[in-house]
């Protein structure tokens, strides 16, 4: 499985793991959803920590959950975690920074 | 001149997305590619071949043509075909953000196999299929 | 039935015995192989693939032909063909240290594909080419 | 490359490295054979733990090795070590055993 979720109180984190590409995401996705519709986090994290690859698929992932946690309540954030290299350039090419925190690797882990 | 190349042709299955990546991966490999040059190429013919699968084949099945050459000045050429629905408007298709995809389509695979190649060559038919032919230079690790 | 297929066409370039091995790995990985279920199978194609290079197309060059199919048992077949000049006697071909090769072929390239896959098919014909047909059932790693 | 080789005295230790096929056999192969022809060692060892992939051209190579310092010697003995799984079963199939003393990886590594 190419994510593993965990949630505490008002926040549900995703941790993406491996290729995310159109045949993994559809997967990851529908976990996701599951989760999000039955909490209901006022935020949600994204980690991209063990992301080996990652194509406008991943975009599209990160955009449908930032709608859906949105649709949910409109003060709900999203936050993007821990971004490698390769898919830091594919988050600017779409301009996630627009909707989304976006923290790289190597920045502080404590919050 | 052509140094090497390749003609492989393999389902629109999804499961192809990945396999089509490292087929890629490895035809270039002798020419000891960065691992950021690895992964734009990588990146680029994912999105490619995902838009076989996703809007050329959408609701049917068909082949996903791929080849590869590389030349004695290390460009890598990569083209990658289908014999599905076609592209109406091609400039339109290319647009940042626009999809006539369901679902989670971001509207952005043009965009990244643009900016992820040094070039990109888009013909199409409609009914009749799409070619996207993508080149990109190796200039690979720096030898000491 | 066929969960999935690929048709792929290389050069007799002795760089492309590394690249077949890795589009064979990569084509069988959704099934999760153990470590020596894929070594073994990549041995077999090196071996088959390595022949065409040394063997069908000693002194020139050409096309080598290989395709893969996985079916719904999980049963590998991997066909490997070129239209080099042909095998005029089988059975002695395939007779452990025979070899026809110069240098250090060491004439157990057909022992190594009987001994890793679990069936080996050769048909051969002079002047014309030699199809290697390699089957193997992957068990894959045991889910717990 | 895929090999380095290391010479003391009577004895020539050549170090395979990497994906032992066709393609690489041959530049080993040169690489070696003008060692072992500049030292004429009585004892060679080739070293195989940093092997990832071997076919039946590797069992060429080690053969081919044999008879050239055997041709140089006939009291030259080959040894063979830290032969890892997937290698070792192609050497068994090659009967290897009965031209080199084979030793495994984890066998005792100082002599
Ligand atoms: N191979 C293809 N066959 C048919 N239509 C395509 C093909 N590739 C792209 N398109 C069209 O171009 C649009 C934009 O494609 P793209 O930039 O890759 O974004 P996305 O795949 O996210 O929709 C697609 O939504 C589709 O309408
Ligand atoms: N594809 C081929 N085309 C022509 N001859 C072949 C082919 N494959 C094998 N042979 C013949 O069969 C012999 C034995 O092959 P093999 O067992 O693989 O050992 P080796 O490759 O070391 O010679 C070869 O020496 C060659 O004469």
């Amino acid at each position: 499985m190419n994510v593993t979720i965990e949630s505490s109180g008002n926040l549900v984190i995703a941790y993406l793991i491996g290729e995310i590409d159109h045949h993994t995401a559809t997967q990851v996705r529908d976990k996701i959803d599951s989760v999000i519709k039955f909490k209901k986090p006022g935020h949600l994290i994204i980690d991209f920590r063990n992301v080996t690859f990652m194509d406008s698929s991943g975009i599209g992932l990160v955009m449908g959950r930032y709608r859906l946690i949105k649709s949910i309540s409109s003060a709900s954030t999203l936050e993007i975690k821990n971004v490698t290299r390769q898919t830091k350039k594919i988050m600017e090419l779409a301009g996630l920074g627009r909707i989304a925190i976006i923290k790289e690797t190597n920045n502080d882990e404590n919050e | 001149m052509k140094m090497n190349e390749f003609r492989l042709t393999v389902d629109s299955k999804s499961v192809n997305e990945a396999f089509a990546r490292v087929v890629v991966s490895a035809f270039v490999s002798p020419l000891d590619p960065t691992l950021e040059e690895i992964a734009d190429l990588k990146t680029a013919v994912s999105e490619a071949v995902t838009n076989c699968i996703v809007h050329a084949y959408k609701n049917t099945y068909g082949k996903i043509f791929i080849s590869g050459s590389i030349d004695d000045n290390h460009i890598v050429k990569i083209v990658i075909r289908d014999k599905g629905c076609g592209i109406s408007d091609i400039d339109k298709a290319m647009t940042p953000l626009f999809t006539t995809g369901e679902g989670d389509r971001a509207g952005l695979g043009f965009t990244v196999m643009e900016s992820f190649c040094d070039k990109i060559k888009v013909r199409s038919k409609q009914d009749k299929g799409t070619t996207v032919t993508l080149s990109k230079k190796i200039e690979g690790k720096v030898k000491w």
